[in-house]
């Protein structure tokens, strides 16, 4: 799979198929059930990783309306950037690509997609979320610290959520560390955790308080 | 605070009638407030007053006035959370004070250790105001990503056969072991999570009263660092440091130390015969117990 | 949903939206996992089901690559017949419509499947049978709870695998609920569900368990 001219043999058989490689990375897309890898996807077209993330540019950008590359367009050059739109959207999330329905159209598929329809947060699980995100592997007595106020229901919560897990222990208190999950990294539609919005903007000359703090705890 | 309390509209909660305050109880505050930091700033914002020029006074007045009013509301209020508040509370107050007094140079250590109080206090404040706002940002991206809805679909039937067959190993027996380990449930008693680790002997604080007795009615002072120079586990410290606030308490012992952080030493002031550890209060008689007030804190 | 002006409407309502009424169609198809009917569609856009399948045999022609009225042809007429396939397409099996991956590409996805699989359950997906095997019917959010993690994909895999199916919806929550199959019983070496050893020995104490959910349900 990785030798390069069994490589260049699978782009070759794909683009003999109808609608090329293309078609053939559409048609994987349609059976992944959680976001793929371009690795996965390469491995499994048998082409290399540059020709599938070439591909699935080309795709993304078609999806939301934006191609020059779709085959139909090509015969005809200059319709290329008038496109609309499709109902899906591919997008790179949690590492992987997937694709989805577009949010424009969010009311009409919650109709036919009851399920996985998740409840809001409430403020604390958010706020409890969002120390845990930016101070991960954290324990709960920190999380506690930071808002104040004991966090051990909200955080069993996110677990059941399955937004936030167990990280292992902390190797001085023994304490359970926690961390954020693949799942809360697709439901927040970014690849890792350095895509979160930075803190500093809203901590202004805080820089030290985590020493700070954390000599001042008994 | 539980998950499913959610934050309403009411961000004036502290000025709404007691009587309507009154009616919801509970869910008044927790709806409101996720915490004594959420409180305080939602005091400040209402004064519309920056953080690090807060006018203490007034709000102070008003946090204090606001955990009053909870009070009255006579509900069950968790000792973790209600000492939340009051920490801050009387940090607030402190800070107040200090206030009030005369405007003077910063003299002594008093008064270093209320700037610091003071400068913790801000601190943490302003820490909590920046994970309250990402928090926001979080809500608001999580509730816009939950409009697009991922596709993932069954396997279609013909690539479903392709599958090579299960390997499965496991006899009904097994089976029914893997299916008790998970129906079991993981944590019934929430306030008991993560204190497996404290299984020590229970300590009785009499116990360790009468040991102490029994050395100090020998008539020679003795240091806390030599009542305690045989105590196997913290635990025994602790449970013996009970027992001489009970005897102080008693008037059967004395203490003496000559400044902070001193050796404290310890004097028998009671008669031999007339005391003995039955006096002892009877809460403290659940041993390890005393420990058990808030897991959070136990981490 | 039915009044003629209402459905009307909804047409005007879902034109506005960037792609139409094409796109919120496709957006449906492309997250349904069960085929749905024109019926169901029609009463989901808030269309007339004569609308409904105009669009739809619009779109499967499309998919197919014989579209003449796809948004970015419209504007040239003359290359509509000449687009090439997408990698995927849009069924009609047993009254309901559905979106596969194109049948032409099937040895290369059903390699990419293959290649994903394993041929051993995990342990999560272990666990999760056991509880539905002893709690059967029951639903995904009931595992979840008990489990106390979110379980969608697991359910899937094991659905994937032929041991649990589909045992039609709660009557309350309307959820859908999960037993397990005939082959399920086939590798357990057993008749029935009954023949499953007791938990008893296991679990002393485990007669409240299902208040204990019940109650602790949020």
């Amino acid at each position: 799979m990785s030798e390069p001219e069994a490589v260049e043999d699978g782009l070759a058989e794909l683009e003999a198929l109808p609608g090329g490689a293309r078609a053939a990375l559409e048609a994987v897309l349609m059976v992944i059930d959680e976001p793929a890898t371009s690795e996965e996807l390469a491995a499994g077209l048998n082409v290399t990783v540059a020709v599938v993330e070439d591909l699935l540019q080309d795709l993304q950008r078609e999806y939301s309306g934006y191609t020059g590359k779709a085959p139909d367009v090509d015969a005809v050059g200059f319709a290329a950037a008038s496109t609309a739109p499709r109902g899906f959207e591919l997008r790179n999330v949690a590492g992987g690509w997937r694709i989805y329905s577009r949010s424009e159209f969010a009311d009409i598929v919650g109709r036919f997609v009851l399920e996985g329809q998740t409840t809001r947060l409430t403020q604390a699980a958010l706020e409890t979320l969002a120390v845990i995100a930016y101070r991960q592997p954290v324990s709960r007595a920190r999380v506690s610290a930071i808002r104040g106020v004991n966090v051990d229901s909200v955080v069993r919560t996110l677990t059941q959520r399955g937004l936030i897990e167990d990280s292992g222990n902390d190797p001085e208190s023994g304490a359970v560390l926690y961390r954020t999950t693949s799942y809360f990294l697709e439901r927040m539609g970014i690849g890792s955790v350095a895509e979160l919005p930075q803190l500093s903007p809203h901590l202004p000359g805080l820089e030290g308080i985590d020493e700070y703090y954390d000599a001042s705890r008994m | 605070m539980g998950p499913s309390i959610a934050p309403t509209a009411e961000a004036e909660a502290p000025d709404a009638g007691t009587s309507e305050a009154r009616k919801a109880g509970f869910e008044v505050r927790l709806a409101n407030f996720t915490g004594p930091f959420d409180l305080l700033l939602g005091l400040i914002s209402k004064h519309k007053l920056d953080i690090t020029e807060v006018a203490l006074a007034t709000v102070t007045d008003e946090f204090i006035k606001y955990i009053r009013r909870l009070q009255e509301l006579g509900e069950d209020w968790a000792l973790d959370e209600a000492s939340e508040f009051l920490v801050i509370a009387a940090t607030l107050l402190d800070l107040k004070a200090a206030r009030l007094l005369p405007a003077g140079e910063v003299e002594d250590a008093e008064d270093i250790a209320l700037l610091e109080a003071r400068d913790l206090l801000f601190a943490r404040l302003l820490q909590y105001k920046a994970f309250k706002q990402i928090a926001g940002i979080l809500g608001g991206t999580l509730e816009q990503e939950g409009r697009r809805y991922p596709r993932q679909v069954a396997l279609e039937g013909h690539f479903a056969a392709l599958l090579p067959e299960l390997v499965w190993r496991h006899t009904p027996e097994q089976f029914a072991e893997l299916a008790a380990k998970a129906l079991k449930p993981k944590d019934s008693a929430p306030a008991e999570v993560g204190l497996d680790h404290l299984h020590a002997p229970p300590v009785s604080v009499k116990e360790q009263a009468e040991i102490m007795g029994y050395r100090l009615k020998l008539g020679a002072p003795l240091s806390f660092q030599a009542l305690i120079a045989d105590a196997e586990t913290t635990l025994v410290v602790v449970a013996r440091f009970l027992a001489l606030l009970e005897m102080f308490r008693d008037r059967v012992v004395a203490f003496e130390q000559p400044g902070p952080l001193a050796e404290l030493t310890v004097r028998w002031t009671g008669d031999d015969a007339g005391w003995d550890s039955s006096s002892l209060s009877e809460e403290y008689e659940s041993g390890t117990e005393a420990g058990r007030s808030g897991d959070g804190a136990n981490e």
